[in-house]
């Protein structure tokens, strides 16, 4: 897997965080994912990564395990789900 | 001269309140009784202040991840996502007379302690508290609190040997606080558990025993010879005994009464009670 | 193993680039020419990268305040006022594999440095590296950097003494890391000033050549007996000479070569070289 | 003088701070003072001393000098003006 910057890793990471911290990124995010990932500055070839809920992918590029449960929780993946997607590299 | 009353440590999983019905009846009773028995302690104590010992979860401690932070502040309302936890928003009193002490005292014995007025106190500090010393009602914390923040999620984190530094110098610096004041501490979190990490659910019930084991014997050597690496190979989470290593320094190594140790919520929770 | 193979120490004074027809031809025509001399320096050198040490301004280290951080991340565009500074907007490579390297030894070695991935560098940082490191037409720094943020600002600030220490450590840990790499260390800030303090404009060129004949001689005992009582005392920006103390450490106490000192922008200026 | 607040001290900080790095919260100040202390959470009491430059006051109180720095500059006030005013107990 390529390296990351951790630039960009910290703009997928703020907004994770913002999940948590501000119902109206969450509810935006759930309804025009695109145009809040680009306000944070994040890089396009990782806007699938969060649609989608690659958490294996992101998780090895170093996004911090605690902020992708915020992702999960928006996207609606529950613990079990999120287990087996952690732990598969189809993911 | 302000003086050390009692310890405290208790688990603070959010699940036990914000997902309470996950667990059945009987467990949820036990998880419960134990922060009662806590709540007792304290009550008899009346301490005129809590220090409360917990980590963040990087959320506040997210653009700048300090180490060790002490809160130096007159107050705080939260935590923001109470309502997810089903808990009151409550209002804490912070005694900032008695942070700024322990601060200026803890940077100048050569601990690199931050420091801020504009705190974001998470479930860590808020889901104790509120069993332990909530009203309820009134949705205010009981006692004054100087809240101590640490980093056990984010590495490099520091080691539980320093902690322990951490906590031993907090105790000499709270004994030479000039006014009268009864002080307790209070340490959360942990044990094992690996939140959003690939084993999360598992708890590590041997590692959980062996490092109360160390707590109710004393045997702070071995608790300070588990490295960073070996904790965090039990969860993501497991760090979290750094919280208690630091109140273990300030009761200066005693052993530990461990009051009830409850796998369950994704976690191996504990309760402990130091007596000065 | 990487090798120190040199250390510098400047003024960061904004003014210099900001009001810089504030002073006479003469004494900018100084000023200039002493970065010019330490910029000759580094260029004979050839570093593979320059670890800074900089304080922050009550900007970046703001909500929350630690006593040291290093950056840890890949890059950095800035200052963010650059306009106002009249320098230009340039990117900055970050060595990120040794700031990880040097964040990592030092935590370990009981210092408890706080880090960050979405550094804001000031002009602390920036404006010695303008002067020393621009490539102006590009809007590069030519080094890649290690950035090393200190609290001289914002009471409780470390003491002397542990800033010394902190620079011994980074030495120790620099010169494990286990690559081949030439590094250089700047240190930037100082002397005496008051910036928005009831003695604004003031220099306290006494006390700025005390420190520097400690510098001059190597006295590293009376430097670090100096408390943050007595600097702040000159006024609230004196104590950045923490970063020249935290160099001096990573010098090993060795003398320093003081090229020049010229008060004026309302700052006591000085710049200084050792070679190893 | 009374001991005010830290966390009332942090809003009034915050607001300087952000007068250094977001040039259109200064702007707007100098269109609007009262709209933007209120939406940084100021209490009202200090809404004079920071329109007036009340600058010995504001230090008192505990406003970090650098910050006070930041607004003075978006009032205009000179070095030796500003000298003045933070020396001076009837500011
Ligand atoms: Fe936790
Ligand atoms: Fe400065």
């Amino acid at each position: 897997m390529e390296t990351v910057s951790r630039n960009e890793i910290f703009k997928i990471e703020r907004l994770l965080r913002d999940f948590h911290l501000r119902p109206e990124i969450r509810e935006r995010f759930k309804k025009e994912p695109d145009a809040v990932m680009a306000e944070y500055g994040i890089d396009k070839r990782f806007w699938p990564l969060l649609k989608e809920g690659r958490l294996y992918t992101l998780y090895k590029m170093g996004v911090h395990q605690l902020l992708l449960y915020h992702l999960a929780h928006v996207l609606g993946i529950k613990r079990d789900e999120y287990v087996k997607r952690i732990n598969d590299p189809s993911f | 001269m302000a003086r050390m009353v009692l310890g405290l440590a208790a688990t603070h999983a959010p699940g036990i309140t914000a997902r309470a019905e996950e667990e059945p009846p009987e467990k949820r009773a036990r998880v419960y009784s134990n922060y009662e028995k806590l709540r007792g302690v304290l009550e008899e104590t009346k301490p005129d202040v809590i220090v409360t010992v917990a980590n963040d979860h990087v959320t506040y401690m997210f653009e700048i991840i300090p180490q060790f932070l002490i809160v130096v502040a007159d107050e705080y309302e939260g935590p923001p996502d109470y309502e997810w936890l089903r808990i009151p928003k409550y209002k804490v009193r912070i005694h900032r007379r008695l942070a700024e002490y322990l601060l200026k005292s803890l940077v100048d014995k050569g601990f690199d302690v931050a420091f801020s007025s504009n705190p974001l106190l998470d479930h860590a500090t808020m889901n104790p508290l509120h069993f332990l010393a909530g009203d309820r009602e009134r949705g205010v914390i009981k006692y004054p609190v100087v809240p101590v923040l640490t980093n056990a999620f984010v590495k490099p984190v520091p080691s539980l040997a320093r902690g322990y530094q951490l906590g031993l110098a907090m105790r000499e610096a709270l004994e030479s606080y000039p006014e009268q004041l009864r002080v307790a501490v209070l340490a959360t979190g942990g044990l094992s558990h690996d939140p959003g990490g690939p084993r999360w659910g598992y708890v590590d019930e041997e590692f959980d025993k062996r490092f109360l084991s160390y707590l109710a014997s004393g045997d702070v050597r071995s608790a300070l010879a588990l490295t960073p690496d070996e904790v965090f190979a039990t969860g993501g989470g497991s760090y979290e005994i750094l919280n208690w290593v630091v109140v273990w320094g300030v009761m200066r190594g005693k052993p530990a009464e461990v009051v009830d140790y409850v796998p369950g919520y994704n976690i191996g929770s504990a309760w402990a009670v130091w007596r000065p």
